[in-house]
């Protein structure tokens, strides 16, 4: 199991770890058991994603996804975010082994979480802008 | 470089290498060969073959060698289990996987295996392993120590139980062979696996041995090497190496195991001291003199390891074998730790070559590396608020 | 010491030695751990992966290490055998024991096997494997070569014949790989067996080629390594030298085949003119470039290695393996020779190292020992007082 | 499977190989099959054993074995000769390997089979004095 040059980077040196004191959006996805839990912070102003901060118990693909993702999401529309899949964020990083794959789809449901939260703090239904519901099935990516 | 993944393997002892070299270079002959450098070969293996069996406590022709650690396992197992009549098998939660996977391959066909629990610190309990003998019980295999928690199994009182029955008793000695004193005898155990890279030797040796009179059928058909049992053209050099390393390690037994011992409990010591909400893993004292096993709540094996890595220190979290793996290990699971604990452990494993300045070094680092993770950690944001 | 028995092992070449030490010395890390030097292991054996991929066409994911040519025919026969729901198999007379012996262990467990005759060429007739395979049919096995009359097989002919019938097909390409071209493509197999140290790579490390969608249960199980396909840890330093080694016999195989060929055509040539009562075994032009093999009448082939030890002089008498039994070699059987001739072969083997003058050398004491030895043989008393 | 010393110079230098012309007891055991044939010729007067020579198709264990067994009862009484058995040549030798114990047993037949003849030539029942009839029943001595 071997990392990128990018993925080793990313996990010595995460962008965006934190909390946002008033963020407007919060979003937790994996569980303990999994041994993955990413909790992604948000700032949103209209519609455009004004900063964003994640905190991540998880393996070093689960910390540079993490990274990544929050690096790819800042500055962006909720549109723009929306559209961001776990492969791209895959493609950023250079790759990721394939026992690690399940993290960067943590990483794209962590995002889509905190953009749901922002949604129903206002009344909004989530479900038709950012699809269905988000949960981490099991602790494998495959077979 | 701080090396602390001894259990994992460790580094070739450059005199057992200078005795592997001849055979490396020009005493290549096979074997099997009757001419001169032949029987040159055949003479090397078989007073390796005596040293191993020395250092057992066994007869040389107890004694079979392998490919691997894995492949002495899979041969006993499998070997005595497909001779047998019995269609139960009897194994411990904790075993390595190249003993359990045996355990699952033949309960996927045909076999009936129990899996005897351990207690929290890793014990499996005789009374356990009397209530789950029947009638057909055809092979019971439990480890000497295991590899991730360091808990030395009570393998006497364990192999009397079997031995009443008259069933085959199995250890794996992989990780306490060279470290701890064994003695076939003194152990009672029928057939016993030993692996070379875990006592200074070469990767890809190890044997098995294989009490006279114990029924079991061939692994590796072929050739008629060792004494007909184990085909394949002898690794001479690996061979010659293995028997080195393990007249090393029995010869320095006591001496290491007490050097080690120290190493290890002034590393669990300072951990204790400096870093808060861990847990040390296995038993305080049946421990092999290696093993230390941590958990650090809040945070997660592998993100510690690489940390560890971008120091120059080189640990393991859980067996090498696992790594890769997105389960939390097994052994952890089995003493009763819960799924995210399990996640966050940490096994250094001591050598004699090994020092107390690498471990100040070690305790500098990690202290600092823990808290930099369960700052990042959502699983720690609770406890920090609350402190 | 003139060392002509390369057919049972050879020398590590000084070259490929070099290219192990990094990993018999400080790069000592196990392949399944995260750290540097674990990545570093892993970075070596999948490169060397790639290496011995490269060299029969196959890809990377289709080429998993073992501790040996034998390990690797005996995970191919019995992993495809139970990994099958047909009972029937076949394979030919001729082949090494580390496969015949798999059969007859299968044969009598369940198994039906059909052992294909050869000419007395040693070849075998694609008629027949047509003629033998039946609906339930689970895996054809036949070498690439043979180990003792180097007799070359029409592999894809024969592995087109058990594809057209979808039936997996294995060969022991164990004496042929690095001194014929081969291509598991061209050859049309599924899978493939080799070692190192027939090509000057250490001895105890082999491969299995396994085509992508073969079925095949494990056969060492474990941990994690090689795909998950072969637990243990990974013999680096052996798998290195393996792949440095397959490179080299590849990059120079035209060049040392024309040598070697050249080399045994003058062997062969001398001794029909300077020895009477011989006949070659094997086939006059599909043979290993390396192999010769006669048979001299009258007398009985250890007796004739060992006076050629004697003179420092090292060959063979069938395969090494063999060696030490008292049965002729079922290979001279199976061609048809008679017992007592069987009895009194000798193999020679060259390699790209050795010389005219060495076979000059050998020519010169070859022939005064046949005739040391017919001397002392009752069998030689009528010929002799008929001449 | 490795040598003593002792046979490798029997083999090397085999003691009375050869034939006798007038020759007054041969015997020959063993079969082209097993790939060994031993042959033995005596020179038989007032019951000693004046001369013998042999003549050996087979391994170097029973080229070994036939000189050692040729040496030992040269000079011997018949009674002495059959007194000779198999552990005695290999002991002689300084062992044998247990795949080759076999050879020796056919270097004491051997022996039995030439003083069988002697008694056959002279109208004599060889079966009383020497024992059971002599054959190499198997090639294995072992299962
Ligand atoms: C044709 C053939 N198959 C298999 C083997 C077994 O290989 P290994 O000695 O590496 O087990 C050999 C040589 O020993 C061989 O010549
Ligand atoms: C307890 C135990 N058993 C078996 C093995 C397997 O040994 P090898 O790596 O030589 O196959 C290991 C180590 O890998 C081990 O720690």
């Amino acid at each position: 199991m071997l990392y990128s040059e990018k993925v080793m980077e990313h996990f010595a040196n995460p962008r965006n770890v934190g909390e946002i004191e008033d963020a407007n959006a919060i979003g937790e996805v994996g569980n303990k058991k999994c041994g993955d839990i990413m909790k992604i912070y948000m700032k949103i102003e209209n519609e455009v994603i004004v900063d964003i901060k994640f905190k991540t118990f998880g393996c070093g693909a689960a910390v540079a996804t993490s990274s990544m993702a929050t690096e790819l999401v800042k500055g962006k529309t909720i549109k723009e975010a929306l559209a961001i899949t776990n492969k791209a964020v895959v493609e950023a990083l250079e790759g990721l082994p394939p026992v690690k794959m399940h993290c960067s789809v943590l990483a794209e449901e962590a995002i889509k979480s905190a953009i749901a939260d922002y949604y129903r703090r206002q009344g909004i239904d989530p479900e038709p802008i950012v699809g269905c519901s988000l949960k981490c099935e099991s602790c494998h990516s495959h077979g | 470089m701080i090396y602390v993944d001894n259990a994992a393997t460790t580094r070739l002892k450059p005199e057992v290498l200078e005795k592997m070299m001849p055979y490396l270079t020009d005493h290549f002959g096979n074997p099997s060969s009757i001419y001169t450098s032949g029987r040159e070969a055949k003479i090397a293996v078989n007073s390796a073959r005596a040293g191993i069996a020395a250092a057992l406590g066994a007869t040389e022709s107890e004694i079979f060698f392998t490919g691997s650690g894995s492949e002495a396992d899979n041969w006993a197992i499998k070997g005595v289990a497909h001779a047998a009549k019995g269609k139960h098998l009897i194994t411990s939660a904790i075993e390595h996987h190249a003993v359990l996977h045996c355990f699952e391959y033949l309960g996927r066909n045909g076999y009936e295996v129990t899996y005897l629990p351990v207690d929290s610190l890793g014990l499996v309990n005789p009374e356990d392993l009397k209530n789950a003998i029947r009638e057909d019980t055809a092979l019971i295999s439990i480890m000497t120590a295991n590899n991730e928690i360091g808990t030395i199994q009570p393998i006497p009182q364990l192999a009397a139980i079997a031995r009443e029955h008259k069933i085959p008793f199995h250890t794996d000695a992989v990780q306490a062979f060279g470290h701890i004193p064994l003695n076939v005898n003194e152990l009672g155990v029928d057939l016993l696996s030993v692996s070379a890279h875990k006592i200074g030797g070469p990767k890809g040796v190890g044997a098995l041995y294989i009490r006279k009179g114990t029924k079991i059928t061939q692994f590796i058909h072929g050739g008629a090497q060792e004494n007909g049992k184990r085909a394949s053209t002898e690794n001479v050099a690996g061979i010659v190496g293995f028997a080195h390393a393990a007249a090393l390690a029995i010869r320095n037994l006591d001496e290491n195991a007490k050097k080690v011992t120290e190493l290890r409990d002034y590393y669990i010591k300072r951990v204790k001291e400096t870093i808060p909400y861990c847990v040390l893993n296995g038993h305080p004292e049946l421990r092999l003199p290696g093993n230390s096993n941590f958990s650090f709540e809040f945070i997660e094996g592998e993100s510690l390891l690489l940390s560890l890595d971008m120091k120059g220190i080189e640990a393991s979290s859980g067996s090498a074998c696992t790594s890769g793996s997105l389960d939390p290990s097994h052994v952890l699971l089995a003493i009763g730790l819960p799924h995210e604990i399990a996640h966050g452990s940490l096994r250094i494993s001591f050598s004699e070559d090994n020092t107390k300045e690498e471990v100040d070094t070690i305790i500098a680092e990690l202290g600092p590396i823990v808290q930099r993770l369960r700052d990042m950690s959502p699983l720690y944001e609770g406890i920090k608020n609350k402190a």
